[in-house]
């Protein structure tokens, strides 16, 4: 077992298709994964904004049951795919590692379950992993066909490279453009790589989720790219979900697949449909015939 | 006899002198309880105190109490030696006595100033005091040794503050080496366009003195030469400077550039250092028409001659006076001055080191510095402002404060962008008529004639905008923004986000120091700031002086600086500089090491050790001697003698023993 | 800034510094002139240059009571005469090695390059040191300690001389 | 009565509090905002402050300046979707979603949050899911949050919600960890602690809100 998997609540429910390809893209390129067991809720920004110590403490739980759950190993590498876990996880790592009365506090409380947390957990995310510890050709010879002809909008969201991640450039990231290039795609370059998809205000404010969503999408479009491919389940959420419901809002068709970075690659790899979980996305990147999007439309000040 | 008893004039007469400093020492020490203490210590006849020991009432307690025979030496606890040893060093002479029998105790800087608790303050300005002391109680009288000043001067760095520097030395008839590293003096100065708050051209008030300085008898300039090695103390630095090759011959070239036309690049193909890469020069070149030497230069990394071996050297046949000669080779100079000025500037911040503002990444975003290029008549554009695709630009955004004021570049502020932005935002106005919008944080326009200006520029309608810029993209929302630079900030006095789209983007880059500052500052044997600005001797009171003697500062080596202040500063540097060369000689600490023949072993440990070679061994007695012109005062040898028989005057063992024994006396 | 008020921390250890001019010392006044206030127990003793430190100056430290040593040079290839500072540093382990020997932990002195513009750093080092010996408690150097009779007044001639032959 | 009438902007010292800058400065790091000088770059940088009643940088100010009722049902901290753009671009490293967390932890406790404002709400739903069952459930928690703020909201979504089912990625179900007493526990356990430096951190038990 190279890896632990902590997936997260949404990619047991919205973000499925992320759990599905992401797992097959590992097994594919034979990156040993097992997931952790009876792992709970990172202590999401919600939570956060309640009880910080709390938030902490679950986040804490998670690395006790890892760092048990490895023990023969020095340090328990934890894959995080969805972003806000990643984020939280991450954070939580960093204070209970600064703040030593925070960190006493908190394994006290894990005591009454018998865990502690020696803080020997890595927190790693996907991208992270596929782009340090593989070689580039592992991933170019995986691909069966190219995606030649493919241009992508690589849309990191703001909660994998802001503001603990360590693995790519915090104000202008390239890791997901480089997987991209690798698999034969061309990645364009636009500003808004890492600008917010609104996330949870498109729960709760809507109308601002919807026009912070729509603006990335029309300014994808603009630059003529195929799809957007994005590495966190509630952006791929925003952007896809909700682009009939910003067609009437704003008067402007926009219809543009939106994948995780692991189904294009999978799609490279000539994994099945089904294993990338590609039947649950609404519309569809068909490789086969690229119908250029047009870029229609006045523009949407926000 | 007992070793602590003083040799020499008897036993020790001490006076203790505790200073109040008004409440800087007083607050924090109770200075009455320390006198009370002082008196009761060995030796002590006499201990005062007074609010302003440095002031002429304060010393003149000193010289009186020697005056009257009542003490022979004394001990000042004020504030640090490096402040106020010589005053008092001299109080103790006017009354008669000598100099050296003098011991200062530190209590602001080491112990009012820096502790908390009033009674832990007291406890420690006594410890200081006993160990002033019992120190001084050891002391003997000496004689400052005097050693004769070369009069000449080094000016390194020929920007406008080494000109100036150059200039007044050798007006006031002392011989000066201008040191230059680039083909031509004249710096940063050189490539501004005009000068704020005044407007008026910056070449045609340089110029002049650039070739005031050329024709100057006293001057020697030396240009496109660097100094390799300092050596020597203050009065009598010895200094290597190395000249490297140009492939002219600079008393032969009259400048006429016909080496130039003639070369086998028709046209430039190197990118132009003068007009920060905005134009394009020849392997030679003249890097611009009023550069002085007006001398051509043959830079070897491009040059085909030198690259292949294979070029004609057309240079060599098209001037007439023979003075192209590539078998040139680099040139040592030794020389010996009294006294150095460093003068080597600034360098500019690195644009791109801020990914967001999109420098490189998007066109027609410029550094300030591209942009005074940009304006100037003589530049790559002849002064025409135009866009990449040659039009003009009908909005251009400044940005203030790129590089500066921010944890991630440069904490401190620049000083001169905001200034020099208004400059460039009316220039451009007056050229383009383009809107003009000014992106600060904070306007900062202290300076004569400055705030005149910055009111001057908003009647002229100038946009400005309180909010420093958060991001420069080509990311369109809106028809009017397509195809142009999108600049987003809040509008901080309103409180909203503003995106305004503009054709060209000025960013105001801070200044940052040399990227050698680092290797600079240890040839010269000097201190930097945490910035790595060379650090002055005290920010007030010595603002040219720095930590070794006979080495001055002026302009922006020292901190960001305007062309008056820089000016004003080489002025105040000559003039240290003069007062030093001019006096003629320099009283040195006696504090060199002596060697006590009858204890010496002659097994010569120290002589190697010795960084100055001042340690030789006597041939007939075989036992080591020092030369006292030579000795600097290290201490090492003292450090090492394994038989004590060296020792060091103002610091022998036996008194830095009893300094010790004092500090911890009364544990 | 340091907090005072730990109660159980009643042992204010003696603790002498010695500054060389160039840098350290003028560290120390720019702490002073910025105001940046720390533990009260270090004693400044300056020398031209850490190169002056005899080792024996440490060990008549120790013998006069006091309970740590610190020693403040230039950054290396700062000195402001070549290199005393390096030689500094060869005698300090040398001396480090032998207090071990002595039974003297070896954190009782302390060695730290600290350039004229770090203030701060004399500040974080004061503190530190003072902290370091706190928790390692006095340092007792019974017999050889002269405690009892240490004062000004009662100063046994041979003392210097005794140091002098190194034969302490 | 007309809106002008509401708009006081004269602030008396007396309605101000001055303890509220020390308050939010408790957090770790939290001290840096006194180091701020109103740049403005996060709000620049702020993809939302558009739609913010405050921007970012007034809301230092006002924390500062101690305008505490303002700060605490203002819908600023709310808005933000902690994606964090200014605390990675502030020039003076001012943490600034994590000064967001602390006013709305604190907006809670003293229960001056905006009301039927849905984000505090989803904050507390969640919060209760996860305190009870480990993790949060999407399906329920978007169903609780629009019956407490607005039932209509409900309907509208009703499209979206069975596409999704029929996707399989929605589910009525509760999800839940094994091992709930256990986390009870630690739970428990640090309702007891208190952190002592963050003078903004506040436990409540599933029941208190």
């Amino acid at each position: 077992m190279d890896y632990l998997y902590y997936p997260g609540c949404s990619l047991k429910s919205t973000g499925r298709a992320y759990e599905e390809s992401m797992l097959s893209v590992f097994r594919k390129l034979d990156l040993a994964v097992m997931e952790l067991e009876d792992w709970n809720c990172c202590g999401a920004t919600a939570y956060m904004s309640i009880s910080e110590l709390k938030a902490f403490a679950l986040s804490a739980r998670n690395f006790a049951l890892a760092e048990a759950q490895c023990k023969e190993l020095s340090t328990a590498e934890l894959v995080v795919p969805c972003a806000a876990c990643y984020l939280c996880l991450n954070k939580a790592r960093r204070y209970l590692d600064e703040h030593e009365e925070l960190r006493e506090k908190i394994n006290r409380a894990l005591q009454t379950a018998n865990l502690d947390y020696h803080n020997r957990t890595r927190i790693r995310h996907p991208l992270d992993v596929l782009a340090n510890d593989l070689r580039p050709e592992k991933i170019k010879d995986a691909v069966v066909h190219s995606l030649s002809g493919i241009k992508v909008a690589c849309y990191y969201g703001c909660q994998i490279v802001r503001p603990y991640a360590d693995f790519d450039d915090q104000k202008n990231p390239h890791v997901m453009d480089d997987l991209a290039r690798l698999l034969g795609a061309e990645p364009i370059s636009w500003p808004l790589k890492t600008r917010c998809c609104g996330g949870s205000l498109m729960g709760t404010a809507q109308d601002v989720g919807l026009r912070l969503s729509f603006i990335i999408l029309k300014e994808a479009v603009k630059r003529g790219c195929h799809a957007v491919i994005t590495a966190c389940p509630l952006c791929q959420f925003n952007l896809e979900c909700y682009q009939p419901k910003m067609s009437n809002l704003y008067g402007e068709s926009v219809n543009i697949p939106v994948l995780y970075f692991t189904q294009l690659m999978g799609m490279a790899f000539g994994i099945s449909e089904r294993e990338l979980g590609l039947q649950r996305n609404f519309n569809r990147l068909d490789t086969a015939s690229l119908s250029r999007i047009s870029a229609g439309g006045e523009h949407v000040g926000i | 006899m007992s070793a602590f008893e003083n040799k020499g004039n008897g036993t020790p007469k001490i006076g203790v002198y505790v200073c109040h400093c008004g409440i800087n020492i007083s607050g924090k020490v109770d200075v009455s309880e320390a006198v009370a203490f002082a008196g009761r210590l060995p030796y002590v006849t006499i201990a005062r105190e007074y609010k302003f020991m440095c002031s002429d009432p304060g010393q003149e307690l000193i010289a009186a109490d020697v005056r009257s025979g009542l003490i022979d030496r004394a001990v000042v606890a004020s504030c640090s030696p490096l402040m106020h040893e010589l005053t008092f060093r001299r109080a103790v002479t006017t009354g008669g006595g000598n100099p050296f029998m003098f011991q200062m105790a530190n209590i602001r800087e080491h112990v009012s100033w820096v502790t908390l608790d009033r009674v832990a303050g007291t406890e420690k300005a006594k410890a200081l005091i006993a160990a002033a002391v019992s120190r001084v109680a050891r002391h003997e009288p000496l004689e400052p040794t005097r050693v004769p000043v070369n009069p000449d001067v080094l000016v390194v760095g020929g920007g406008i503050a080494g000109i100036h520097a150059s200039l007044t030395l050798a007006n006031a008839g002392k011989k000066v080496y201008l040191v230059e590293r680039e083909p031509t003096i004249g710096g940063h100065m050189a490539q501004f366009d005009k000068t704020f708050p005044t407007l008026d051209c910056s070449a045609c008030i340089l110029t002049p003195k650039m070739s005031a300085v050329r024709a100057h008898p006293n001057i020697t300039l030396w240009t496109y030469s660097e100094v390799d090695a300092v050596d020597g103390y203050v009065g009598n630095f010895k200094v290597r400077v190395r000249r490297k090759p140009r492939y002219v011959n600079e008393d032969l070239c009259v400048g006429c550039s016909d080496c130039i036309e003639a070369c086998i690049f028709k046209k430039g193909k190197i990118s132009d250092e003068f007009n920060v890469g905005l134009s394009k020069r020849k392997p030679i070149y003249i890097p611009f028409p009023q550069a002085t030497p007006l001398v051509a230069v043959i830079d070897a990394e491009s040059c085909a001659h030198f690259k292949t071996g294979k070029c004609k050297k057309p240079c060599a046949d098209a001037c007439q006076p023979n003075a192209i000669n590539l078998e040139q080779t680099e040139e040592i100079k030794e020389i010996e001055v009294g006294a150095i000025i460093l003068a080597t500037g600034f360098k500019t911040f690195e644009a791109s080191r801020i990914s967001r503002y999109g420098y490189g990444k998007y066109e027609n975003i410029y550094t300030s510095l591209e942009v005074e290029r940009l304006v100037n008549a003589a530049g790559p554009t002849s002064g025409e402002i135009v866009l990449k695709n040659g039009e003009k630009p009908e909005a251009v955004g400044i940005v203030h404060c790129v590089g500066s004021r921010d944890n991630n570049t440069n904490v401190y502020c620049s000083r001169v962008c905001c200034m020099y932005s208004l400059k460039l935002a009316h220039l451009v106005k007056e050229r383009t008529g383009a809107e003009i919008y000014n992106f600060y944080i904070d306007m900062r326009t202290p300076g004569k004639g400055y705030e005149e200006f910055y009111e001057r520029l908003l009647r002229e309608g100038v946009h400005f905008i309180r909010g420093r810029v958060a991001e420069i993209s080509d990311w369109a929302m809106k028809p009017e923004e397509e195809g142009r630079i999108i600049i987003r900030a809040e509008d901080t006095l309103i409180g909203a986000v503003r995106r305004i789209p503009v054709d060209m983007v000025i960013l105001s880059v801070g200044l940052e120091p040399q990227s050698d500052a680092e290797e600079v500052r240890r040839r010269f044997n000097i201190s930097c700031s945490r910035e790595g600005w060379f650090l002055e001797r005290h920010p007030k009171l010595a603002p040219v002086s720095t930590f070794t003697d006979g080495v001055f500062l002026a302009g922006a080596c020292q901190g960001p600086k305007d062309i008056p202040d820089s000016v004003a500063q080489a002025g105040a540097a000559a003039a240290e500089a003069l007062a030093l060369v001019d006096r003629g000689f320099v009283e040195l600490e006696p504090n060199t090491a002596y060697v006590q023949e009858e204890i010496c072993s002659g097994c010569r440990t120290c002589t190697n050790l010795c960084p100055y070679n001042a340690i030789t061994i006597k041939k007939d007695k075989n036992v080591a001697e020092v030369n006292g012109a030579i000795c600097k005062g290290c201490g090492t040898c003292v450090a090492a003698c394994p038989s004590g028989a060296l020792q060091q005057n103002l610091f022998t063992d036996e008194q830095i023993y009893s300094e010790i024994r004092g500090v911890l006396s009364h544990v | 800034m340091f907090d005072k008020n730990n109660e159980k921390e009643a042992f204010n250890p003696h603790l002498v510094a010695f500054f060389c001019n160039w840098c350290t010392y003028t560290a120390a006044d720019l702490a002073g002139t910025a105001r940046m206030t720390y533990e009260p127990n270090v004693r400044v003793i300056r020398i031209m240059c850490s190169g002056r430190l005899d080792p024996q100056f440490v060990l008549w430290a120790f013998r006069e009571g006091a309970d740590g040593v610190l020693i403040g040079g230039c950054h290396p290839g700062d000195c402001h005469y070549q290199e005393g500072n390096y030689k500094a540093r060869r005698r300090f382990l040398l001396l480090q090695k032998y207090l071990q020997f002595m039974g003297i932990e070896k954190e009782r002195v302390r060695m730290e390059w600290i350039a004229a513009s770090e203030g701060d750093k004399v500040q974080s080092v004061i503190n530190e040191m003072t902290e370091t010996i706190r928790r390692l408690g006095p340092l007792h150097l019974e017999p050889v300690s002269m405690r009892q009779e240490r004062s000004l007044e009662t100063a046994e001639p041979d003392n210097i001389a005794v140091m002098k032959e190194g034969t302490l | 009565m007309e809106k002008w009438k509401s708009w006081r902007k004269i602030r008396y010292e007396s309605e101000l509090d001055h303890y509220f800058p020390d308050q939010i400065a408790s957090i770790p790091g939290g001290n840096k905002i006194f180091d701020c000088i109103q740049c403005g770059t996060c709000s620049g940088m702020c993809p939302i402050s558009p739609y913010m009643d405050y921007t970012p940088r007034q809301l230092i100010a006002m924390i500062r300046a101690g305008f505490k009722k303002d700060v605490l049902s203002s819908h600023t901290t709310w808005l933000c979707a902690s994606c964090y753009s200014c605390t990675v671009e502030c020039p003076k490293d001012i943490r600034l979603t994590d000064i967001m967390y602390a006013a709305k932890r604190l907006a809670i406790r003293e229960g001056v949050y905006p009301r039927r404002f849905p984000i505090p709400v989803l904050a507390a739903e969640f919060f209760k899911s996860v305190e009870s069952h480990g993790r949060s459930s999407e399906g329920r928690l978007l169903v609780r949050l629009f019956l407490k703020t607005n039932p209509l909201m409900m309907l509208k979504q009703m499209g979206l919600g069975f596409r999704l089912w029929l996707k399989g990625r929605l589910s009525a179900g509760q999800e839940s960890i094994n091992r709930k007493a256990e986390l009870r526990n630690i739970m428990q356990a640090l309702e007891k602690e208190r952190m002592v430096k963050d003078k903004t951190d506040f436990m409540p038990t599933g029941r208190e809100i």
